[in-house]
């Protein structure tokens, strides 16, 4: 009795389907009611961040990607800022990290602040850029991945150089897919700051430029974050993609430290995939197509 | 014998079924005093005179009895019932005298065919159904000219087109329609296996027949005993004909190939026990028949059926086909293949003459006769064309062509 | 006899296409038969996914005298080459999904039904589908990369396969056969995968190669008949015409039995199963050669042999 | 060099040749009878006397005929359409490419290679309509002698209209022409012209080679070579032994 309401269900949600799917386009909001918590400290505060820019392939095969490098203040210009430097670490995997890095030019372009990361091969990259103001410290950090299948591997070793100590980084330490961070996913990160900076209890996730959320560490002192699914991503193509950024602070002799990770979401590929449903259309179709031929198939007369 | 007609046509038609047995076993005793006569042979002597005694075909057997015509109705499906055949060709001369009473210039074939068919409308035990592929207009006005003599006559009508799809469907159809016939008329219903079991041994029996074949054209086993092998064919049970053409060919194994010259190929119009003049007078003139095309000899059946769907409908449809799409009947609108296969047998063959038998009034072969000619001669075979019906009258005459035809291969 | 080698070597290259990656095989992307990408752990895929995507014609028309030009001419250089050296063969004989259509026909056997037909109206009419699927799929990604199509429609013929969903079920990957909701697009191709999924199952149960009929590989394999060191010939003057092939053929190409003066009798629609010359009563009539060698040719012997009781 | 003689046994008359080097030097015909293997050798031993030769001189004698396995004594047996070929052959001197022999039962349209040998022929059936025999039926009625035919045609005005060929058929009709009060010649230039229609009708005029040689025994009556060379569209050639080329084919075929 059971199963044959479970297969009734099935088969009305079914025939929702598409009724569904139609209604989907309509909805502008459903999951993602932003969170109107009070302005902090953190969040008055200026930020440095990346934006991902141009992504694309070289004529050679490389891979590469570029990152606008901005800032939330438009008062703020980065040409105030100074000793803007970029870092650039290659990894294998999330979670397996070392401080070493190499430097990579920040190049400008009508007032503008980017860095091109390029790869021939298939590598994840891990990038900051810090910048001074004032008596403050800004750093950006992305963390991405490159499908470069050049000619050229790898441009030779580049010169591998320690992180400044003072920047406070996010680390993800676990990501449930490996290259392509969706919608749902759980994203838990380790926030390292310098020494003796205490630790950092909260962090804030801030999507177009809005506070959504305020996040805390759990008792291993990570942050566990799951981006909400958002209509506009599923509406949008395969590649479509939104930038989280989370963000945190903390003030170290009289110095304050803001990172700001840019988080890179696609829409879900498995939430809104309904095996069960499926299965009903399956066995409907196989139904419908078997008695089509066998009422339809020519059958040879004789009498 | 006779229950059936009255006493004073019963004496005529006795007389002369005595006069056509004496014919019968006239042909088998010259048959015998053949120099390669062996009793190897004997069994197709005596099973070619079934035809005659039907009642013998089925001797201690409760089976039904069909008469079959024409190679293009499947046997198969006869045998998958349990219904036994015999075929209806006759190539007496004696029994045209029984069916003088139809047009002169009917084919012989028919001509004696009918008078054959009197025999058996008078015998004890006559066939219970007659199976008749509408292959010439003879055939077809054959039962209306018998006076409904016939108990029962089941047409196949046979579609003249062959590579048309309704014209394949239709023989689909008829052959549905003789499944049919024969399931009342043997009571029981085609089921895959008897079915399948039939085709198997129909093909058997085409694989050692077509070992004969081999063996003829080695040039190792006489025409004239791979006629009376072929003329055989249907007569009594399959299994048993297969078994003793096996004998057969056991005895020519060790044979080595004989390098014969003067060989030709023999086409056209049926040749059926008693009536062996052609291939005799060509032995006598000195020619070997390598090859034929004739649809009492080397195309008794077609055998090679092969299906990928075993189910009824699918056997039936490979018998079809098989038995309908690749028929080099001159009954066919088109039938250039038949040209083929004597230019591919002659040319594989070392063969230069093809002899053209045209029986008088078997309209088919005689207007096919024409364009084959013309086509073989443009591929430079020596083409011979004998019009002649049962009679000896001509043998002189042919025998003369013949000789001369020798002398120019 | 060259049934039984076809069987084992179908059954052989499916195991490898399908759980050869899982040893470390890996085939490239540009094999000329249905080995499904979607399966995790295969050892090679279908070119035509390639041809959608990432190196067929969007990439081409913009980098193509660049190294990404020339890795898609380089994977197509490869699918040619595969299609030269083995023809046909791919789909008969080495093709997984082929053989899983094999199954569904072997079943059908086992349980007597008997196989559909087609009129040869309705036949000739469905080889004009295959060609439909393929300017599809060469042209909707263009459509995509030039005229801002959604990209959702991307891989349009992948998404519609009934490889997609059916193939990966032999890893154990049941998740093709769900509805996708995230949008109206992927709704829509999701359930029709799964409609066209069951269709072909139905179909290939009652009808031998059901999916052959429309697959858009063949089209492309036969782009290259010419070049290939496959032959298939028949010696028309030989053939006495009986229709065994035709019979036999399980895609059903009357050209094999009809066909009367011409040689070249490989049909678009041919798989290469040999299976036409396996029934050939007639000696010398249909052969398969590579390059000069002769792989086989029909004769009388061997259908005796073949087919005795 | 020696002799060889040719033996012809028709169905209508026995031809004797005797050849010395491909020159016919001693010939005669007969009317077969009952035992025409006896009339033969004696005919031979005839022509021996006169040609004051030896039986032992005659190197081969070759037969040919209807009755050609009778005779015990033949080194040779030839079929007629063969010895024919080469007789016609020969006798015109390599020119001849088609002969249309009339015998005494059968009509033979026969057609060689440059070489002589034969290729191609037609021979009509059991029928003797045409033949020989049809002119000795009209002979009877019409009480005329065969030889007379010729001239009796050629002095002819309008032929009869004669329609059958059949040696049956054609008495009936000649009697009621008789009747009817038609001349002898013009039913005798009537039947000449039904006798080349049937020689058409087996050849057909367009597939015959020039030079068009007539031989047998009724190509001695000119009658029927013009009624022929009229239906033919062609100048038909008449050998000046034409009854005997069967017999003198038969004796040169032993020589080469």
């Amino acid at each position: 009795m059971k199963f044959l309401i479970e297969i009734k269900k099935c088969f009305l949600s079914l025939l929702s389907h598409f009724f569904l799917t139609a209604v989907f386009l309509f909805q502008s909001v459903i999951s993602t009611a932003e969170l109107n918590l009070p302005d902090t400290d953190i969040q008055s505060n200026s930020y440095l961040y990346f934006q991902y820019d141009a992504k694309g392939k070289e004529a050679d095969g490389s891979a590469y990607q570029v990152l606008k490098i901005r800032t939330n203040n438009t008062a703020k210009n980065l040409s105030e800022f100074d000793s803007i430097e970029a870092y650039c670490r290659k990894s294998s995997r999330p979670g397996k990290q070392d401080y070493m890095a190499y430097r990579v030019p920040v190049e400008k372009l009508n007032n503008e602040y980017y860095v091109k990361i390029k790869s021939g091969n298939y590598s994840i990259f891990d990038v900051y850029v810090s910048g001074n103001y004032k008596n403050n410290t800004y750093v950006a950090q992305t963390v991405f991945y490159l499908f470069g299948d050049g000619l050229k591997g790898s441009t030779g070793k580049p010169g591998l150089v320690k992180l400044p100590e003072y920047l406070p980084v996010f680390e993800l330490t676990e990501s449930p897919q490996n290259y392509w961070p969706q919608t749902g996913n759980e994203f838990r990160f380790l926030c390292r700051v310098p020494e003796g900076s205490g630790s950092i209890k909260q962090m804030i996730v801030i999507i177009d430029n809005k506070k959504v959320s305020r996040i805390f560490t759990d008792r291993n002192g990570k942050f566990e974050y799951i981006p909400a699914h958002d209509i506009k991503l599923n509406k949008g193509g395969t590649s479509s993609y939104k930038e989280i950024i989370l963000l945190n602070s903390i003030n170290r002799n009289g110095k304050n430290y803001t990172a700001a990770f840019n988080l890179l979401v696609h829409r879900s590929r498995t939430a809104f995939l309904n095996v069960k449903n499926g299965a009903v259309l399956f066995t409907v179709s196989i139904i419908f197509f078997t008695a089509i031929v066998l009422i339809k198939r020519r059958t040879f007369k004789y009498k | 014998m006779n229950n059936k007609s009255s006493r004073g046509k019963t004496g005529i038609t006795e007389k002369i079924f005595k006069k056509t047995i004496d014919e019968y076993d006239c042909e088998i005793e010259s048959l015998k005093k053949r120099d390669d006569y062996s009793p190897v042979f004997d069994y197709f002597l005596n099973t070619i005179k079934i035809s005659l005694f039907p009642e013998n075909g089925r001797k201690n057997r409760v089976n039904p009895l069909a008469g079959i015509l024409c190679v293009q109705a499947p046997p198969e499906i006869l045998h998958a019932l349990g219904v036994d055949s015999i075929k209806l060709c006759s190539g007496s001369i004696y029994a045209q005298r029984l069916s003088s009473d139809m047009p002169v210039l009917m084919c012989p074939v028919l001509k004696s065919l009918a008078g054959a068919l009197r025999f058996h409308n008078s015998a004890a035990v006559s066939p219970d159904c007659f199976i008749i592929p509408t292959s010439c207009d003879w055939v077809v006005k054959l039962p209306e000219m018998l006076n409904q003599e016939l108990p029962e006559v089941h047409f196949l009508e046979l579609p003249h087109i062959k590579e048309n799809e309704k014209s394949q469907s239709r023989w689909l159809e008829e052959i549905y329609g003789l499944k049919d016939r024969l399931e009342t008329l043997s009571g029981k219903k085609l089921n895959k296996r008897n079915l399948r079991d039939s085709i198997r041994k129909f093909s058997d029996a085409w694989a050692e027949f077509n070992m004969l074949i081999e063996y003829r054209r080695k040039g190792i086993l006489p025409n004239i005993w791979f006629t009376v092998i072929a003329n055989s064919f249907l007569q009594d049970d399959i299994e048993k004909w297969t078994e003793h053409i096996d004998i057969v060919l056991r005895k020519y194994k060790q044979d080595k190939n004989e390098s014969t010259d003067s060989r030709v190929f023999l086409a056209g119009s049926p040749v059926f026990f008693p009536n062996l003049k052609i291939p005799l007078l060509i032995e006598e003139a000195g020619m070997h028949i390598i090859a034929d095309d004739i649809c009492t000899c080397e195309r008794i059946f077609p055998g090679a059926v092969c299906c990928d769907d075993m189910t009824i409908h699918g056997m039936l449809k490979a018998l079809s086909e098989r038995y309908h799409k690749a028929c080099i009947c001159p009954t066919f609108t088109d039938n250039e293949r038949r040209v083929n296969n004597i230019l591919n047998t002659a040319g594989t063959n070392e063969i230069k003459g093809v002899i053209f038998h045209v029986l008088k009034g078997c309209h088919p072969y005689d207007i096919e006769s024409i364009t084959i000619e013309k086509k073989l001669k443009e591929r430079g075979f020596k083409f011979l064309r004998i019009e002649t019906d049962y009679t000896k009258e001509d043998s002189r005459n042919i025998l003369t062509r013949l000789e001369a035809f020798k002398t120019t291969l | 006899m060259i049934g039984r080698i076809r069987i084992v070597t179908q059954h052989l290259m499916f195991i490898f296409l399908i759980y050869g990656g899982r040893a470390g095989i890996k085939l490239g992307h540009s094999l000329p038969c249905f080995a499904c990408p979607y399966v995790s752990g295969c050892s090679g895929h279908c070119y035509l996914m390639a041809l959608q995507g990432k190196w067929g014609f969007e990439f081409a028309v913009a980098d193509l005298f660049s190294y990404e030009g020339f890795r898609v001419l380089l994977y197509f250089a490869i699918f040619i080459f595969l299609i030269i050296l083995l023809s046909k063969f791919w789909c008969g004989w080495i093709c997984p999904f082929g053989t899983f259509q094999d199954w569904l026909a072997i079943l059908r056997k086992k349980t007597g039904i008997r196989e559909s037909e087609f009129s040869w109206k309705t036949r000739d009419g469905l080889k004009k589908v295959k060609y439909v699927l393929l300017a599809f799929l060469i042209i909707i990604p263009v459509l995509i990369t030039y005229a801002g199509l959604h990209s959702d429609f991307s891989l349009p013929f992948c998404q519609i396969c009934p490889a997609k969903p059916i193939m990966p079920l032999f890893t154990g990957n049941v998740d093709h056969f769900a509805l996708d909701y995230t949008n109206v697009i992927t709704g829509t191709f999701s359930a029709l995968s799964i409609i066209i999924a069951a269709a072909i199952i139905v179909g290939s149960f009652f009808k031998d190669r059901f999916f052959c009929l429309f697959c858009p590989m063949l089209p492309l394999i036969q782009l290259f008949k010419k070049i290939s060191l496959l032959r298939f010939e028949k010696e028309a003057d030989l053939c006495s015409g009986c229709g065994n092939c035709h019979r036999m053929c399980p895609v059903d190409i009357r050209k094999v039995s009809d066909e009367r003066s011409n040689k070249a009798v490989m049909d678009e629609d041919c798989i290469l199963c040999m299976k036409c010359q396996e029934s050939c009563p007639e000696d010398n009539v249909l052969s398969l050669k590579f390059l000069k060698y002769r792989i086989f040719l029909t004769s009388r012997k061997y259908f005796i042999r073949n087919n005795r009781s | 060099m020696g002799y060889n003689a040719g033996i012809d046994l028709g169905s209508t008359a026995v031809k004797v040749v005797i050849v010395e080097n491909k020159e016919m030097i001693w010939r005669q015909a007969r009317p077969t009878v009952p035992g025409q293997e006896a009339l033969a050798m004696g005919m031979l031993e005839e022509g021996l006397k006169e040609t004051r030769k030896k039986r032992s001189e005659i190197e081969k004698i070759a037969v040919t005929g209807y009755g050609k396995n009778l005779v015990k004594e033949a080194h040779t047996v030839i079929d007629e359409l063969s010895a024919n070929a080469k007789g016609a052959f020969l006798l015109s001197g390599g020119k001849a490419r088609t002969v249309i022999n009339i015998g005494g039962q059968d009509i033979k349209v026969m057609r060689f290679s440059p070489e002589g040998k034969l290729t191609d022929f037609k021979m009509n059936d059991k029928c003797a309509a045409g033949t020989g025999r049809f002119f000795e039926m009209a002979a009877r009625i019409l009480d005329v002698p065969v030889q007379d035919f010729g001239s009796l045609s050629e002095e002819a005005g309008e032929p009869a209209n004669i329609n059958s060929t059949c040696v049956v058929f054609a008495e009936s009709e000649i009697v009621s022409l008789m009747a009817g009060g038609a001349e002898t010649g013009q039913i005798i230039k009537g039947l000449h012209e039904s006798v080349a229609r049937r020689i058409l009708s087996l050849t057909g005029s367009t597939s015959l080679e020039d030079d068009i040689y007539l031989d047998g025994g009724p190509a001695n009556n000119s009658g029927l070579v013009s009624a022929i060379e009229d239906e033919l569209f062609r100048e038909v050639f008449v050998f000046p032994y034409c009854q005997f080329t069967v017999a003198y084919g038969a004796a040169c075929s032993v020589l080469i």
